[in-house]
């Protein structure tokens, strides 16, 4: 209920004919006095809000929850403090006295020292920077960095990836069907009869050992052989299905 | 008036043309790495002590460094029409609080103000660039905290936050103490501590 | 440096605050209509031959004056910050192709690598100044042969490109495994030829 207009934010900060909250309003009871905040009277201090509060005939009530919640509080220090001191009273109320007193002076510290920061030579106002600077540009560039390591072992990754389809073509001994061409087409020139296409295999393949090679070449001649009879170069005969094949270079 | 050295003139160029102030280093970067940081300290020293008397100068805003024009022309400079940011009481308190108290949070604030900071505030603060959130503090709740920018001491003119009119006051006479925002708010709240954990959730 | 009078302060504060250049009459709207038009130009004068050698200067434009940094720093206002970058992995095994085989297409590199290059590896290459074209093969398309420079063995500390290890002293190295081709990253995978590994390879 006294606290209806604390939960209410549209009205948190409450503005009493002007005041900022109770210690606002305690703060300037204060500072009438004019005596330093260090010396100044709390008991005086609080009777004069307390008066001031119950002056206040235009307060709207339900606006001014902080205000009398601090009355009470004010109250109940004022009585502590002239009432003769009770050891087991918690806390001592010349200590909340002087919380209080503390309290007002840092506020009106902070005040002042609001006031004092407003004063500054503020840029814009006292002083100014310059109106129009070229700027400054920063122009960003990669400088590339690698070690001798990584460009080797670049290499040696790369060629590790690809040597071995390189090694498979170098180890298996093939003829290639340009290399049968040339020698069937070469050869048949020089004989006038039929020959046997395994007679144009090159000698390399007809050794013991190379019957790899041997079949490579025999295909690639066999190959050439077909090629060369499209051309009309050479003729073919041959007796029966796996018969010996025969070739002849067409008569001119 | 005096000839300056290569990297004296280059510095003094560097610090004209830039439109914020510069940290020793970003002018290091531009003027070229060969200065150390105490070559362009120094070459700032000798440019500070030729300014001295003239229309503008270089000052020191926190580790940074800038022209300005001099304080005592602001009647030759300042535009009728132009004023700065007018903030509301409770907006140049604040400040003044998370100035002299940094880092602070917001039940801190309002501990020492006595009332509850209206929304806006802080807001008004922050997109002034005068204010940042800084962290939180490890308590329960973790709320944040506030302190100022370095935009905060190129505007108010300070060279460091020691530069805080009176501070050096302040803290002796122990009204800069760290703020128990429980005990201030039993003081003058009386009972009902339950507020205060609820406004530390929305700080 | 001197300490000029009160006018020439004004003035050059003025000036060191406008965002704009300024006219005599504007400067003078400023300084105070005192001054005569005569009076703030010779404070021109004398701030003008006060700035000479310095790291800024007042300018003339048209009939208006302004500050201005001397254009010899331009260079310093300017700065080329270097950021130190690695090679993508494409980038080192592209590089080390062409310091193995060159001259070489871009075609060919593709071949011994096994995968398209994408188009930024080259030009990082040529950036670096590590790579440099170097004529065309005369084939058809006559393709763009590229090779190694002298910054390219200076960087890498080789006299000639023959002081690269060969294939034997890489397999010597343990440089030669097979490696997961899967780690080869994105960029380079690109679309995927066919064109692996036709050609012979060695150095």
């Amino acid at each position: 209920m006294l606290y209806a207009a604390r939960m209410d934010d549209a009205q948190l900060t409450l503005d009493l004919d002007g005041w900022e909250g109770p210690l606002d309003l305690l703060l300037s009871l204060a500072r009438a006095q004019r005596v330093d905040l260090r010396t100044i009277s709390i008991l005086s201090l609080v009777e004069q809000y307390l008066a001031y509060v119950d002056d206040a005939h235009t307060l709207k009530l339900e606006l001014a929850a902080d205000y009398l919640v601090m009355a009470a509080w004010l109250a109940y220090l004022k009585s502590a403090l002239l009432l003769p001191r009770d050891p087991s009273v918690e806390p001592d109320p010349d200590d909340l006295a002087r919380r209080l007193q503390h309290r007002l002076e840092r506020l009106d510290a902070m005040r002042e020292a609001g006031a004092r920061l407003m004063a500054c030579d503020r840029t814009g106002r006292d002083v100014f920077v310059r109106g129009a600077p070229e700027g400054l540009r920063t122009v960003r560039k990669a400088v590339w960095t690698a070690e001798i390591f990584d460009l080797i072992a670049a290499y040696g990754r790369v060629s590790g990836r690809t040597r071995p389809v390189m090694h498979v073509v170098v180890d298996r001994a093939v003829m290639t069907l340009e290399a049968a061409l040339e020698r069937v087409s070469m050869m048949v020139g020089e004989r006038l009869d039929w020959s046997r296409v395994e007679a144009f295999l090159p000698a390399s393949a007809v050794v013991p050992g190379a019957e790899r090679f041997r079949r490579s070449a025999l295909a690639s001649s066999f190959v050439a052989a077909l090629e060369l009879a499209r051309q009309g170069r050479v003729e073919l005969r041959q007796a029966a299905p796996f018969a010996p094949l025969y070739l002849r270079a067409t008569p001119a | 008036m005096t000839r300056p050295d290569a990297l004296v003139r280059a510095v003094e160029a560097v610090l004209f043309a830039a439109d914020a102030p510069l940290t020793l280093d970003a002018i290091r970067a531009h003027v070229g790495a060969i200065a150390t940081a105490r070559d362009v300290r120094a070459a700032i020293e000798v440019l500070v002590e030729d300014y001295v008397g003239r229309g503008f100068g270089i000052v020191r805003r926190g580790d940074r460094w800038q022209f300005q024009t001099a304080p005592d022309l602001a009647h030759v400079l300042r535009r009728e029409s132009e004023e700065p940011r007018r903030l509301s009481r409770a907006g140049i308190e604040t400040l003044a609080i998370i100035a002299y108290h940094e880092p602070v949070t917001r039940a801190e604030i309002e501990a020492i103000r006595g009332v509850q900071i209206s929304k806006g505030v802080l807001d008004v603060l922050m997109e002034a660039d005068w204010v940042r959130p800084a962290g939180r503090r490890e308590v329960p709740g973790r709320p944040l905290l506030y302190a100022t920018t370095a935009a905060f001491l190129v505007h108010f003119g300070l060279k460091t936050r020691r530069d805080l009119p009176g501070i050096d006051d302040l803290r002796a006479a122990g009204l800069l103490d760290p703020v128990d925002v429980d005990v201030e708010d039993r003081t003058d709240r009386g009972s009902h501590e339950s507020t205060v954990a609820k406004r530390d959730d929305d700080a």
